[in-house]
């Protein structure tokens, strides 16, 4: 079997909702409630779901930057939250994240060359001031942007460049794991195919190990070995991504399927409409948590949570629809 | 043919920079119809934000500036106009969906206040109406929990929250021209898909035309009637959506189309357009995709190729089908 | 369509390595006319107090009852004041204390202000707690006994006058740092929550780093107004410092006391030249380091290139 | 919050204790006392001592501070030495009188520095902006007896519209709103005087923070809602721009009920401020300890009012 | 106050009057139809400025001079002062002595308190048991003068002083153990109500007097009407006064400040202040035109004193060139113009007891300065400062920060000193801490100022040996007998020989650098007729003669 990388177990963040003018807890949002997949070195482990559901969460708690509300985060065995601060420090070179929102997450008064420089020079990994430069050049060049861009402030770039600063940031480093939060998402198609050929090019050389989130069904089917479907703070589905896409089981994950659009303005469209209100992840509903939009909602989805299983060739899904029409 | 709501007319966006001029956008000539959505694809960082933001004259002055050109809104040149002027025109006629969500939504703010400010200013609807048809907004973009989440601030949302409260807010107003730009990327298909509905409603009630940023070429596919293609600040092919998609002309809309990967499709690498967006500081006389282009000639390294009408509304902005150059 | 044929400049760039924030800052702060002059006036505020007296055909010591409360003349461009001495000479002098006192004093209370707002804000938590509550008893502490003891201490020990000065300025520094430090730390509890910091601790940086590099320079700007604001009341302050003897002594002059003068309807009235030099060299003072401040802070500005 | 509230409360006890130390020793370390300060010096030495032992300057110092820590617990502040009355009526004679003085200065200058800094930012390095730094600047490098002076002689002296000093006209027996006018003209120049010295570092703190925030993506999105200029700044730049300022007001709490020294003094003003000076330079320390502590227990509650004001004013910041 | 008087920081100036002259000078206003119009508005009103009140207003117990104004008004002693100061009997008793022990005093008839009820002998033995009270924590020091019992009164002893005496209703009879010059001031005590202040009183317990600090009543020729803290103390004329209603009806004191008094009395806001004297100021109040301004030699002197401890002052050669070297004459113009004088003995010169027969009057003289350094030992070395027994001659000035005076003066001292080959440093400390290192002997060299009462003889407490403030450690046998001489001594003209022959050798021995006696003086508007003040007599004493002129 090959090296499991990280390991994630019942991983739960819940964010307080403050209300009235004291600011008192008056509830959580279930943000992430009970997440578990293992990752294995030298795969993508794709992730798509409803915008909402908890991905951006999920990563963020992967890599600690708040301390979750349960469960547990595995990197190469060591868990993640029982580090010291320096420990963590040490570790986080190996693993790095790629923010979903590019500008915010820019700190306005550096350049690009700071920015994507300066991990390397905090890490001592890089000491050389002109070799850090040409590394900072290389990364940027390898994300598509150019050189001439260096001293350049975030500012100053459309969308889409700002988003390659976040990537060459993370690449800057050679982390062995990327938490890949829409990295491509505000790319024109020929950067963003770039970007993916780089990413797994990146794979191939080096053994990366990727978490991509992403919206985009067809990059997630093209980039991922495995490819997981989360609805509100859980995982849904789980199996090799041709597998997925050929045969989804979960009926959220037919809808999603159904709906990404196509690029051919004479397509037909065969949608599956969800219907139902969306529920909220503070007061997630009993049962199966898609019950209240599900097309084959039964009984029994309103009073017990499906079981997380393995249909075989590890394609793992939650359903009592699927488990019924499968038993019979 | 339909009536024309905004015509950019050889529009020059500059941005005045230490390291020299950045020409963001650099002559871009096109209209925009009444009722009509118009996509807009292109090279990221080509300056389609840039145009959108010349529209609205939100550049960041001083060191961005609109040196040229014209953008006719109704018949005013809103390069020309007051600044009083313009705020009637913005966000009653024109609304637009910014790029960046969560930096676009003042963070001091409940994002319920932010829509209700539009709607009370331009609806002048009291604060308890406003609010409702705030609460009302947000629950058509698909986010749960209407009622809660109009008193969440946007550092509490997701990214695709951010992003439907700015769809919200714009869309609250009933404009007469909506940009998106890039309005759905960070949204799952299930809740793009609805937004897209939810956007083609308004359109067919209302006769808004929309102006769409976007990099899906499905999204394109789906809405727009008309499309622009941009590259390094230009306009180098238009066309109704069917020309664009079934007969590109330019080569950079070819190599564009052909780096999409498409779902149950399999590849082992993406097609990309190889080289680089040539740098906007100190551009040469020629045509800007020279270096990339697979048919590169050699007038390509000396002239700029000028938009031509090929056939009908299909134009494009290429020696290849130039004819005398052919 | 007009086409793009202007020759557009491509300025030389710095190609070899990665500047830090804070020297790109200061290179382009050379270029700012504005921050420019401040530093000239500021320089010349330096020759003209530590040079100037040199010059003079004056000497501090020296009364002269005669020619007391003389208005400007050719011998003394300024005035004399009520001994007959030089008032242009008191003038220079002056400058050596009033702008050591502004300039270190400040520095001081930047620092400490500075480190202990970075500290508390970005750390939060216990370190905050610990460190605010340590900057509220400094700011609930009694000022002027505070100030008495020390005088009554230094009087016992005898400190000479010119090292007297240089505690003044200690004092003052330490004494004002905890405003700055409220000041920064509040503006860093919601710099640290948005999403670079939390960029910046996905790629590890070091605490220290992340204060310096990240936080600091978004606090710029309101540490260089403390610090302009500083200069001026320090100038000040070392003057009613004074009142309580712990201020500079005789025969040495300051800017903050010789405006003293200005204390009295008669001088204010009659003998303007002894009021308005000293108030003209403060304001000349703070100003040039406001020019001076607001140009440092337009160059850590990145968006603000003019 | 409540618990933090609490938290913070719990906590401003030891610190009190600890600044009450703080104090105390200071005031026992200083030299001179009450008696050496004020009494007749041709005095034999029995009498001296005598008065020292009566005022029970002879215990030993933890002895004085026990006894005064634990009347102040009961809320007595013992006498004044100079008024021969209780401190806390003291206290409350003169205090209010500052407050109201503080507080229309206050009034009066956050009204100016406010939008005159917002103004100067929104147009930055224009003529305005030019001549409200330079406005600003003087202000700090004038010291406040200076423009004390000045406006007595223009508003007092050469165009006597306004009472040179005091609070209220002496030997006119108005009540009511008669009384409440004459107060108000007594008020206007300390007022001035007090408002426009602060005006200036109000300014440029409130001016640095909107240049910060006039830049940001979000008043982008409001002026792209078509919300008039006055709305983008003021409601959105502004609240951005709060921080600093509300941090300032908080500090300003204390010196709403310190009085202001230097102003009181030119002016004769009846407030707390002269005779917190007065009873430093004749040794008062009932008196001076009363006083210290208010001021140290209104900073601390200023600055916990601040740091109360940041989560209001930012819902990013996090009270913990 | 009693002894050497107050040491205070003293500032103001005065009248270089020639030094026999006694009188006060009176400058005239010239322009009396300049009279602001906020003054005439007030008809039967006249507003005094003054400093910061404490609100004790009662004459056992209030130690500031606004305090002191104001009971002055309400409460009247035994005996009075004249311009001289010299008691006489214009106050509310007539008195004899006998054996130079035995005071009697008779309360004239019709003196009455301001609630119509007479004044008796109880009362007044009333006033002097308060300030003999165990608890009495004011400035009055009863013990000093030798009243026989009064030890054993303040133990508890005794219910009554043994030395004072009630005859009868109108009589009281004071007795010493032995004879004392200065007791006769000790009568200027203004006398209380024991009706009024007695109620509640026991015997250690001054809390209900306290209560009615701030509601006096009294006998003098205004009663209160109220206080507002900070602000003002209104007095209404007392219609039952013995000698007849005061002229004005109604004297409202108001607190006003240093730096704008004069600007109050120009725009016509205040009647009356006191104001510090200086060229300045006299012509800025000439030149409003309607301003009288009575300018005499205020009851002090400023002085520097040394520590004669520090082996450097106790050589008299020292003390005498270090006086030399001091232009005391500029300095003394250049701070006060005409209105201050070198002053050479302890002693102001409107004083009976004042002499300059035999004085050295120490004019500057840095040649003689330095000769005198040389005798005794303190040769110039080659840096140019002078050395002895190896040691560097080393001044280190402790001054009162804030100080006009010092402004002026330690400019002049310390470019002459330098000069002498004397290095002078200088450092400012506040006035308690001043007093505090004084105190302590802690200090080498100083400036203070003290004011004078009008007996002479307090002043033993400041130079005779171990006088408790005697900081100087100044000691002459000589000079302690004389002290002793003076006091036993009742006969002024005998008295004031003493007096002399002590401050010759005060002269010559310079046990402090005496600098300057300074005026003071009153700002008045013309409107007030009869206005009268003096040295040694307050114008509070006629205040009731005053009248406003229409
Ligand atoms: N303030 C600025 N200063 C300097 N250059 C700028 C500034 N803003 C934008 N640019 C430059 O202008 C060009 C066009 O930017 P624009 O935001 O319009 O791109 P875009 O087409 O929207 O790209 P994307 O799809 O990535 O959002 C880019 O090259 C960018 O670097
Ligand atoms: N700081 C926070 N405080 C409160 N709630 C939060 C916070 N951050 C996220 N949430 C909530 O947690 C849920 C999950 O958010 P998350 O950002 O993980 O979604 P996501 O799956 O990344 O969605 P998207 O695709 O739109 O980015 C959302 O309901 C959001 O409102
Ligand atoms: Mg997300
Ligand atoms: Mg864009
Ligand atoms: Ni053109």
């Amino acid at each position: 079997m090959q090296e499991k990388i990280l390991s994630v177990q019942d991983l739960k963040k819940h964010f307080p909702i403050k209300g009235g003018v004291i600011q008192r807890t008056v509830g959580h949002v279930k943000a992430v409630d009970g997440v578990s997949f293992d990752i294995y070195k030298g795969e993508t482990l794709g992730i798509v779901g409803e915008s909402g559901c908890g991905k951006s969460t999920t990563g963020r708690a992967i890599i600690r930057l708040f301390e979750n509300s349960g469960g547990h985060v595995y990197f190469k065995g060591e868990d993640i939250n029982k580090l010291s601060r320096k420990e963590l420090r040490a570790l986080r070179p190996k693993m790095q994240m790629i923010f979903q929102d590019p500008y915010s997450s820019l700190n306005p008064r550096m350049t690009v060359g700071q920015i994507v420089g300066e991990a390397l020079e905090d890490h001592g990994i890089i000491k050389d001031k002109k070799e850090l430069r040409k590394k900072v050049i290389k990364t940027i060049e390898d994300c598509g942007l150019a050189a001439y861009h260096i001293d350049r402030y975030p500012h100053e770039f459309s969308g889409g460049q700002r988003q390659r600063i976040g990537i060459a940031r993370a690449l800057a480093l050679d982390p062995e794991f990327i938490i890949a939060d829409e990295p491509v998402s505000a790319l024109d198609v020929s950067i963003q195919a770039q970007i993916i050929n780089l990413l797994m090019d990146l794979q191939k050389e080096r053994g990366l190990t990727y978490l991509f989130i992403s919206h985009d069904l067809s990059v997630v089917e093209h980039i991922s070995t495995r490819v997981g479907v989360m609805y509100l703070g859980s995982m849904v589905e789980l199996s090799p991504s041709k597998e997925l896409y050929k045969n989804p089981l979960h009926p959220y994950t037919k809808a999603l399927l159904s709906a990404a659009p196509v690029p051919d303005p004479t397509a037909k469209r065969d949608r599956i409409i969800l219907r139902g209100d969306i529920p909220s992840p503070s007061n997630p509903p009993p049962g199966c948590k898609f019950h209240t939009r599900c097309p084959y909602a039964m009984d029994v989805c309103q009073l017990e949570v499906p079981e997380f299983k393995d249909r075989g060739e590890g394609h793992f899904v939650a359903c009592h629809y699927v488990d019924m029409t499968i038993e019979n | 043919m339909r009536e024309t709501l905004v015509e950019f007319n050889d529009v020059h966006t500059y941005f005045y920079t230490e390291a020299g001029t950045v020409k963001a956008v650099n002559g871009v000539s096109y209209k925009i119809n009444k009722g009509q959505t118009v996509g807009i694809v292109g090279e990221s960082g080509c300056g389609k934000s840039v145009t959108a933001m010349s529209l609205m004259r939100l550049i960041a002055e001083p060191q961005g500036q609109i040196v040229k050109g014209s953008i006719k809104f109704e018949d005013k040149d809103v390069t020309k106009l007051s600044d009083s002027e313009m705020m009637k025109i913005r966000g009653n006629d024109i609304s637009m969906i910014f790029q960046e969500p969560m930096t676009s939504l003042n963070p001091v703010f409940t994002v319920g206040n932010q829509i209700m400010e539009a709607i009370m200013l331009h609806q002048k609807l009291d604060k308890k109406k406003a609010r409702e048809k705030a609460i009302e907004m947000i629950k058509l973009v698909g986010i749960p929990r209407s009622e809660a989440i109009v008193d969440a601030y946007p550092h509490e949302l997701s990214g695709g929250m951010r992003q439907r409260i700015m769809i919200a807010m714009a869309l609250s107003c009933n404009p007469k021209l909506l940009i998106a730009d890039e309005p759905t990327t960070a949204l799952d298909v299930t809740i793009q898909a609805q937004i897209l509905d939810l956007m083609r409603d308004i359109k067919e009630k209302t006769n808004t035309s929309i102006m769409l940023i976007t990099h899906d070429l499905g999204v394109v596919a789906e809405m727009a009637d008309y499309v622009i293609v941009m590259y390094a600040g230009k306009v180098i092919e238009e066309g109704s959506v069917f020309d664009i998609f079934k007969d590109p002309l330019h080569p950079y809309t070819k190599g564009l189309l052909k780096s999409k990967p498409v779902v149950n499709q399999e590849m082992d690498r993406l097609y990309s357009i190889p080289g680089q967006v040539p740098n906007p500081i100190g551009m040469k006389d020629s045509c800007y995709f020279n270096e990339r282009c697979p048919h590169a000639m050699e007038i390509c390294k000396t002239k700029i190729p000028q938009l031509k009408n090929e056939d009908g509304e299909h134009r494009v902005a290429c020696f290849l089908y130039d004819q005398g150059v052919k | 369509m007009a086409e793009a044929t202007e020759t557009i400049k491509i300025k030389k760039q710095n190609n070899d390595t990665i500047e830090s924030p804070w020297r790109l800052a200061f290179r382009r702060l050379r270029k700012n006319k504005l921050a420019m002059t401040g530093l000239f006036a500021l320089v010349f505020m330096f020759i003209f107090s530590f040079i100037g007296p040199l010059l003079s055909p004056y000497n501090v010591i020296q009364t002269n009852i005669l020619n007391a409360n003389k208005a400007p003349s050719a011998q003394h461009w300024l005035g004399t004041d009520s001994i007959g001495r030089d008032v242009l000479l008191r003038l220079m002098l002056g400058g050596r204390i009033s702008l050591l006192v502004g300039l270190v004093s400040v520095s001081i209370s930047v620092v400490v202000g500075t480190t202990v707002g970075g500290l508390s804000g970005f750390y939060g938590a216990w370190v905050d707690n610990l460190l605010m509550r340590m900057a509220d008893i400094f700011m609930a502490a009694p000022f002027f006994p505070i100030l008495i003891i020390l005088s009554a201490v230094m009087s016992d020990r005898k400190v000479t006058p010119e090292n007297r000065i240089f505690i003044v300025m200690f004092i003052i520094g330490i004494l004002s740092w905890a405003g700055l430090s409220r000041l920064i730390r509040g503006q860093i509890l919601s710099l640290r929550e948005q999403e670079f910091m939390q960029a910046a601790e996905a790629l590890g940086i070091r605490d220290s780093r992340k204060i310096m590099k990240h936080l600091i320079p978004n606090v710029i700007p309101t540490i260089i107004v403390s610090a302009t604001l500083g200069i001026g009341s320090a100038i000040l302050t070392e003057s009613a410092l004074s009142f309580l003897g712990l201020g500079v002594n005789p025969p040495i002059p300051s800017w903050g006391n010789m405006i003293q003068a200005a204390n009295n309807f008669y001088n204010l009235q009659f003998r303007p030249w002894l009021w308005i030099p000293p108030g003209v060299c403060i304001f000349v003072t703070v100003m040039s380091i406001n020019l001076l401040g607001d140009g440092l802070r337009d160059a850590l500005d990145p968006k603000l290139k003019r | 919050m409540r618990q933090y509230l609490t938290r913070r409360l719990i906590q401003m006890i030891p610190i009190l204790i600890g600044i009450s130390v703080i104090i105390f020793g200071l005031f026992a370390l200083a030299p001179g006392d009450f008696i050496d300060a004020n009494m007749s010096m041709g005095a034999s030495q029995e009498r001296i001592d005598e008065l020292k032992a009566l005022y029970g300057f002879d215990k030993p110092l933890l002895v004085r501070y026990i006894n005064w820590a634990s009347n102040t617990i009961r809320g007595n502040l013992g006498l004044s030495l100079q008024f021969m009355k209780p401190v806390t009526e003291v206290i409350d004679d003169y205090v209010w009188n500052s407050f109201i003085l503080a507080s229309i200065a206050y009034m009066l200058s956050i009204l100016i520095a406010v939008p005159v800094g917002v103004l100067s930012a929104t147009k930055q390095y224009s003529k305005f902006d030019m001549g409200a730094t330079v406005f600003a600047l003087m202000g700090i490098a004038m010291p406040s007896f200076f423009l004390g002076l000045l406006l007595i002689k223009f508003f007092a002296i050469d165009l006597p519209i306004f009472p040179v000093s005091g609070m209220s006209t002496a030997g006119a027996n108005n009540t009511g709103l008669a009384h409440i006018l004459d107060v108000g003209k007594h008020l206007i120049l300390p007022s001035m005087v007090l408002g426009l010295t602060g005006v200036g570092s109000l300014m440029r703190y409130t001016r640095t923070a909107m240049l910060e925030v006039i830049r940001q993506d979000y008043i982008r999105t409001a002026r792209a809602k078509g919300l008039g200029q006055r709305t983008v700044i003021y409601r959105h730049a502004l609240r951005n721009a709060l921080i600093p300022v509300v941090t300032i007001l908080g500090m300003m709490l204390p010196s709403l009920f310190g009085g202001a020294i230097i102003t009181e003094q030119i002016f004769a003003y009846p407030g707390i401020g002269r005779i917190a000076l007065m009873s430093l330079s004749k040794r008062d320390y009932p008196l001076l300890m009363g006083f210290n502590m208010m001021l140290a227990a209104l900073t601390l509650l200023g600055n916990l009012l601040s740091d109360i004001l940041y989560a209001a004013v930012d819902p990013r910041v996090r009270l913990k | 106050g009693c002894g050497g008087g107050t040491q205070a920081p003293a500032e103001g100036g005065g009248e270089r009057a020639d030094l026999t002259s006694q009188s006060v000078d009176i400058v005239k206003a010239t322009d009396t139809s300049r009279n602001p119009q906020a003054a005439l508005d007030r008809k039967d009103t006249i507003v005094i400025g003054t400093d910061d009140f404490n609100g004790v207003f009662i004459p056992q117990l209030g130690q500031t001079v606004p305090d002191r104004q104001i009971y002055e008004l309400l409460f009247e002693p035994l005996v009075g002062v004249d311009e001289e100061g010299k008691p006489i009997d214009d106050a509310i008793a007539t008195w004899t002595v006998e054996d130079d022990v035995k005071y009697t005093f008779t309360i004239k008839d019709g003196v009455v308190f301001s609630d119509g009820t007479p004044v008796t002998a109880e009362d007044v033995e009333f006033s002097y048991l308060v300030i003999a009270d165990p608890t009495y924590d004011a400035s009055s020091d009863i013990g000093k003068y030798g009243i026989l019992g009064v030890d054993a009164y303040k133990n508890g002893q005794a219910d009554s002083i043994e030395g004072i005496k009630v005859i009868d209703e109108k009589t009281i009879e004071f007795t010493l153990e032995k004879p004392n010059a200065e007791v006769i001031y000790f009568f200027t005590l203004g006398i209380i109500p024991k009706a009024y202040y007695g109620e509640g009183y026991t015997f250690g317990d001054l809390s209900s007097i306290r209560d009615l600090q701030a509601k006096p009543m009294g006998s003098g020729p205004y009663k209160f009407v109220d206080y507002k803290e900070g602000q003002t103390v209104t007095l209404v004329a007392n219609e039952n006064y013995w000698q007849g209603t005061p002229g004005i009806p109604n004297v409202i004191f108001k607190v006003t400040s240093n730096a704008t008094q004069m600007q109050e009395i120009i725009s016509g806001q205040i009647d009356m202040q006191d104001i510090t004297v200086s060229v300045e100021n006299v012509e800025q109040l000439k030149a409003a035109g309607f301003v009288d301004l009575h300018i005499f030699p205020t009851n002090g002197y400023g002085y520097l004193g040394m520590n004669h401890e520090l082996p450097k002052f106790s050589d008299v050669r020292v003390r005498q060139a270090l006086t030399y070297a001091i232009n005391r004459k500029d300095a003394t113009e250049a701070i006060y113009g005409p209105y201050g004088n070198v002053l050479n003995i302890p002693q102001s010169r409107v004083s009976w007891s004042f002499t300059d027969e035999g004085i050295n009057s120490y004019d500057y003289d840095l040649e003689k300065a330095a000769s005198l350094l040389d005798e005794a030992g303190w040769e110039m070395g080659d840096d140019g400062f002078r050395y002895k027994d190896g040691e560097k001659f080393e001044i280190f000035f402790t001054g009162m920060s804030d100080h006009p005076v010092l402004d002026i003066l330690l400019p002049m001292m310390i470019e002459s000193y330098k000069e002498l080959g004397i290095d002078f440093k200088v450092e400012y400390v506040d006035f308690p801490t001043l007093i505090d290192k004084t105190n302590n002997y802690a200090a080498e060299m100083w400036f203070l100022a003290w004011s004078l009462t009008p007996d002479p003889g307090s002043a033993s407490n400041v130079y005779r040996t171990g006088g408790p403030q005697n900081k100087y450690n100044y000691s002459n046998p000589a000079a302690d007998q004389l002290w002793i001489d003076g006091v036993a001594e009742t006969d002024f003209n005998k008295r004031a020989e003493i007096y002399g022959d002590l401050y010759r050798i005060l002269n010559e021995d310079i046990p402090v650098i005496i600098i300057y006696q300074r005026s003071d003086m009153w700002a008045a508007n013309s409107r007030l007729e009869n206005f009268n003040v003096s040295p040694y007599r307050t114008f509070t004493k006629d205040l009731w003669k005053v009248t406003i002129a229409d």
